[in-house]
């Protein structure tokens, strides 16, 4: 009989499988061990598909909570990950992961796969995701001991591939394939993305934060990547002039799509009007939103004021409940070097370093410090656009320089009040 | 007090029956009746399903009336409607006529002797809306924690809007509103304008006050941001001006916590409010000026400021498109433009309870520019 | 020169002014005296003049906090009120508000109005509002002296005039005018109003809560109480059934109104349709927001099956924010004598003085202990029409009954857990 | 560790540069592409400015995948796209062809070499969509808090669902998601449809390991609900049941506090997010069923409920309507008696942060019935 009967019962279906993935790499192992390869963990498959057997009867994990794991010079990257079933299936007792940093775009050339493959045969378990769910490639499984020399290795590679981000620290960047073979890209998604990513790479190699911190790049607001749903900084390309329009091609459209059912009607705010001839847009009441030029690609296009839509805080349910990121920056250009996002960046590092509490996102912070400091910390005006609505309660902080003087005020200043003034700002009296 | 109480004596006997109350054609009629329209402002025609009409006649009051004057309207009560008046919720007067042809000379009669200007009605039917009267509160004439006058206010308001009232000439419904403070006893958070009274500085904390009217652990409880901190040797309290957000909520538990300031107390405006559910959701009102100073007897610079506002909806909205639906159409980056409003880190929510204000953060990249 | 040189300057514009209102009561009461009617505080009107000009002078209240007055018996009703210049201006030095339970609906007879002013006359400053924000009659302004023998000629009137709420009790329950003169009505406003009013006496003049309650009733969802937005309790009339239509009429609008713009494009969920000869309404699609009602009241109506949505915990700002109530019961019928209502009311009145807080109003109290425990209070199966949409969050309570046996219960329970489980379902193991 | 470093030794040298991994004529066309269109499912074409054309081909994958098959990968990869392969966010991977003609042999030969199927396309121009690959995280395979397996209940729910994948026949975008538990490593809050993993038993306290792994006063912090009060003299915590939600953030701290219940954890199904801004705003996912029990190896009644969720979809939205679209034309009312779930209780938010929960309750009596 089988020693996976459970598991052996999913491959059934169309859908390709994990198991069959995982039992792969097992019969692969096990020839080439055979035939003499230098395979540091040949049972290793095989061992995660006992676990998961086990699991799959217990209905549980038998994954314990990793310690401290990582390889020389670096904070984090590495998951470290022990087995509950360590005696029986010794083969998975360590079953570290390894997070790569993957290209801008997730973009690979066979030579460079083919060379991280032969690393991982030798040092770890032969399994990956492409990718996790950062956008790292994930090496899942090895033991503590071979962490260093499968680093060491990958940093012999040409190219070589370095180390990704976890725990408090820079989470690593992604993006969309943006300008590689999109031609919504407002901003140079894959650039934006290498070039922060190289600028901060103590920020995302070594934890230091009060909490990790993720950083996506889309193209335009259709938003690939989902920046907007699970990043604390979202740079979402977009534009604020008007919509290019190629009114031939329009007429090509029109000859078998329902333009004014599909595009005219499900514009948001009703900006799109055609008269069967001509499409008009009025750009003053468009909100970017991206529809009319996903159903027209090759007669419509965003306008040439390019630059990015900064959103802040995006987060999963725990602690608060998930979030959608906000508006932080309504619209900046992204030209290289990029040193406004760099300057905004930094700005809210060092705040959050400094007033951040253990495990509080970027978000949960400016929740509890309110909207105003951030803004002053990231130099940044008030604008309409950071909002669905303006507060509905009347319950508004004012600083000390706005008001007037009255003797009420010299009063309290008198009496030593502490005044709210943004520590950033003028001094308090 | 009596020992033995009187005959007479009765607690617990609640308000008059509202059938004694009532015109006899309303009591003919009720729950019978077949439609209504609105024949000239201040004038709605409602007809029974049995045949009868009668001729409701609405005139606005300032809410604060003489008993003289309510003598009078019972005068004319007696001349035109048999002795029977009612009030609306937003205080104005209405008369209940049997006879069309006293209608004109029921108008002039209230003008003349009141002062009461007959209007404040609308027809959906036809798509022509007057202005309502303004609800509101005290102010300084009866209320001990205000930041504005509620009646002076209210007055110079409808003194430029009064066109409005006695016309209808709006494409919607518009409902006005003022609270003079933020305990709201009028509840003027879901209304398409409202003014609401608001203090800019801390409570200055009268110790030897606090030290002989208050309990120190309920004053510093009331407190939402947590900025009141109990000295207990001193058996008083201090605030911290960086939490404190001047709700007044200390004062009122607490006499000796005042945050009066003339020069910094004045009027936040909110805009977008609605309670009906016709077509769109009732909604909340919103800041969109977040201070504006009081300056009695005319109020000037506020009264501009809500002129603006109203003048930017009913020129540019459509018929029967109140101000929320207005402002979700357009856009609240169009309506600070039109309404020629300066957009400050004030109105982004940051009260306290983090997810509340979340709720409105606009997490998209939908923009107008 | 006058006296009050800034209230002067107020009576110009055509709106009438209560300035006006105040003088005018100032020299009846002086000439009356004068004419030898025994009239209690005649300077008073004046006095409150003086005053207010002072607070335009000032730019602040004169009005202090209040003591604990009333009449006897009852609890609330009465706002005590102070002047802080009682030294300068003796007159207002007391200046007690009396709150006048209204009759349903705001109907009066002259008689009626007459007498109650008669006594107003006597023992007060003779200025009122019609009507204060609950709904009340407000006479405004008398000595503590006065206010029991004021109470008792009102009481001898006919009909008599009893006291309304304040303080941490029901507040005087208002409605619309509903079946009295509108056809709209789902439900007859004014007797559940009288009804609520009179079976609930004790709580309306007795403070024993933790903090006020409000109910207001409206006939329909146009709510022209603003029940929605400031009452703990709104009683709103709505139906399940379908729109009764009389196509005639409809023809009769068609021929002046622009059905199509005005009526179906406006509809919120597009169920009106208009063909140039019939309106159909969909009315499995149909919200019940009145719009179409409003437009067509000769053509449309309310359907049969009437009754009421309850919408519960509307408030003002202080303290936790401004709110609008929430559906608690998405339909109820409405039927003589109201049992269902008032099952939920005393259900809901006895949880909240058992495990309210001092201050909390229902709505708030509800948030804190969850909308699970408040329908089991009231009685109420959760229903769909509750929510804008369900909970975006996925940290559910579950009840002790919902869990599968299992040993990490069995070991919970061996271990003494305390488990969630409502104190009026099962008892806890 | 090395005294002295090796030359090739370095550190921070970051990702390779994207361009070295980038096929020529994409790096000639870059940021110069003119337009794209769907040819077929899994085939999209891509023209540049340059009238230089590629054939960007897609097939799913399950995410966890063996070296092996990522080297038969980069044998095809040689053989069809000049050496030149990508993967996309939701797990598939894309080949680059020049050559039109080679696509039919390219999608046969992946097919049969690793079993991957072509599709997972969408073409918004012609309003034809197919479903995406799931997005997911570890479950039982590699992760130490979940309440599901994650892979298993994807290839089931896959399975089912294949032919929506392969071919072109949704309505809109239907974008699934699964995170195993509410840590949500996958953030898949706002997703068309999701599940999460949930626990529903409070955590069983094993004192000593508490007392030998875990800092009491950070363990009782990371709770929500302050549900874990301190036992200072036992050096442990106690758990309060009726207010622990389950989350397992205590479990992250101290692994003394494990709450694993092979019989009560099981999945959420939440729908109707989205993070496109196309048409409507990004939207956060709403829970629709409160829990379905773990049944591997096949999840039969998820599998179940997703279908069902999923066709009530499929069938009745209109075009380029996504299901949050879909949700608010008919109302949720509609949502649940079309997809036969049952409404209860738990589905009203009651989340310990009550504005938050609060704008979710519908204050408006505008119902379907």
């Amino acid at each position: 009989m089988s020693e996976t009967p459970l598991l052996d019962q999913i491959p059934d279906g169309p859908w390709p499988s994990f198991v069959k993935e995982i039992k792969k790499t097992a019969e692969m192992q096990e020839k080439l061990v055979a035939e003499g390869k230098d395979i540091k963990m040949p049972g290793s498959a095989k061992g995660l598909l006992k676990q998961l057997e086990v699991s799959y009867k217990d209905k549980m994990t038998h994954w314990k909570h990793g310690g401290i794991v990582s390889v020389v010079g670096y904070g984090g990257g590495v998951i470290g990950r022990y087995s509950d079933l360590g005696e029986e299936i010794p083969e998975v007792h360590h079953f570290h992961t390894i997070r790569i940093n993957q290209p801008s775009g997730w973009f690979y050339t066979s030579k460079a796969l083919r060379q991280l493959c032969d690393v991982w045969e030798k040092w770890g378990s032969g399994i990956t995701n492409f990718h996790g769910s950062t956008g790292d490639i994930i090496l899942l499984g090895t033991r503590s001991e071979y962490l260093q020399p499968c680093f060491e290795d990958m940093m012999k590679l040409d190219p070589p591939f370095d180390i990704g981000g976890s725990g408090s620290d820079l989470r690593t960047p992604s993006c969309c394939m943006g300008p590689a073979l999109c031609e919504f890209a407002c901003y140079d998604t894959l650039d934006v993305c290498y070039d922060l990513t190289m600028e901060y790479q103590n920020e995302l190699h070594r934890p230091m934060w009060p909490y990790k911190f993720k950083i996506k790049c889309s193209g335009c607001p259709n938003d690939c990547v989902a920046a907007k749903a699970r990043s604390d900084f979202a740079i979402i390309g977009t534009w604020k002039d008007e919509i290019q329009i190629d009114q031939e091609a329009v007429k090509e459209y029109a000859k078998w799509m329902d333009i004014e059912n599909e595009v005219v009607k499900l514009c948001p705010t009703g900006a799109v009007k055609w008269d069967g001839k001509e499409l008009t847009i009025d750009n003053k009441n468009c909100v970017r939103c991206m529809h009319c030029i996903n159903k027209m690609p090759k007669a419509l296009k965003p306008g040439k004021e390019r630059g990015a839509t900064i959103l802040i805080g995006a987060k999963a349910p725990v602690v608060e409940g998930a979030i959608i990121g906000w508006v932080a920056v309504p619209f900046v250009e992204m030209k290289k070097p990029y040193t406004e996002i760099k300057e905004i960046l930094e700005a809210l590092w060092d705040w959050w370093d400094e007033e951040g509490k253990f495990r509080e996102r970027v978000g949960e912070m400016i929740w509890r410090k309110g909207m105003g400091e951030f803004l002053r910390v990231i130099g940044q005006e008030a604008d309409v656009r950071m909002i669905k609505h303006p507060r509905t309660n009347p319950f508004m902080f004012f600083e000390r320089e706005e008001l007037v003087q009255s003797k009420v005020v010299d009063a309290l200043v008198k009496k030593g009040a502490k005044w709210r003034s943004f520590k950033f700002g003028e001094e308090e009296e | 007090m009596q020992a033995e109480k009187p005959e007479w004596w009765k607690t617990d006997f609640g308000p008059p029956h509202y059938e004694q109350m009532m015109h006899p054609v309303l009591k003919k009629n009720y729950g019978k009746w077949a439609y209504h329209e609105v024949i000239r402002p201040g004038v709605i025609k409602r007809v029974a399903e049995s045949g009868d009409t009668v001729y409701v006649v609405r005139f606005g009051t300032p809410r604060l009336i003489s008993i003289y004057t309510i003598k009078e309207l019972c005068d004319i009560a007696d001349k035109y409607s048999d002795g029977y008046l009612r009030w609306t919720s937003r205080h104005n007067v209405e008369f209940i006529l049997t006879d069309e042809s006293k209608i004109d000379d029921l108008i002039k009669e209230v003008q003349e002797t009141t002062g009461f200007p007959c209007g404040g009605t609308w027809d959906t039917p036809s798509g022509k809306y007057a202005l309502s009267n303004i609800i509101h509160t005290q102010g300084w004439i009866h209320c001990h924690t205000p930041a504005i006058d509620a009646s002076g206010i209210v007055k110079a308001i409808m003194d430029e809007l009064y066109e409005y009232f006695v016309d209808m000439k709006l494409p919607a419904m518009c409902r006005i509103s003022l609270a003079c403070c933020a305990n709201m006893c009028g509840a003027v958070h879901a209304s398409d304008i409202s003014i609401v009274g608001i203090h800019r500085t801390p409570p200055l904390v009268d110790d030897d006050a606090v030290k002989r009217m208050c309990e120190l652990p309920t004053t510093a409880a009331s407190c939402p941001t947590a900025a009141i901190r109990i000295k207990a040797k001193e058996k008083t309290v201090e605030v911290d001006g960086e939490k404190c957000m001047y709700c007044g909520n200390c004062y009122t538990m607490c006499p000796g916590m005042p945050l009066f300031d003339p020069e910094n107390d004045g009027s936040a405006i909110l805009v977008a409010g609605k309670v009906s559910d016709a077509r769109h959701m009732p909604e909340l009102s919103k800041v969109v000026v977040p201070w504006v100073p009081n300056e009695p007897p005319n109020w000037p610079t506020l009264v501009q400021y809500i002129k603006k506002i109203f003048l930017a909806w009913a020129e540019n909205a459509k018929k029967h498109e109140r101000m929320v639906e207005f402002i979700d159409r357009i856009g609240w980056e169009r309506f600070f433009e039109l309404a020629d409003l300066e957009f400050s880190w004030h109105l982004i929510d940051d009260f306290r309870v983090p997810p509340f204000m979340y709720a409105s953060y606009r997490t998209s990249t939908q923009f107008r520019w």
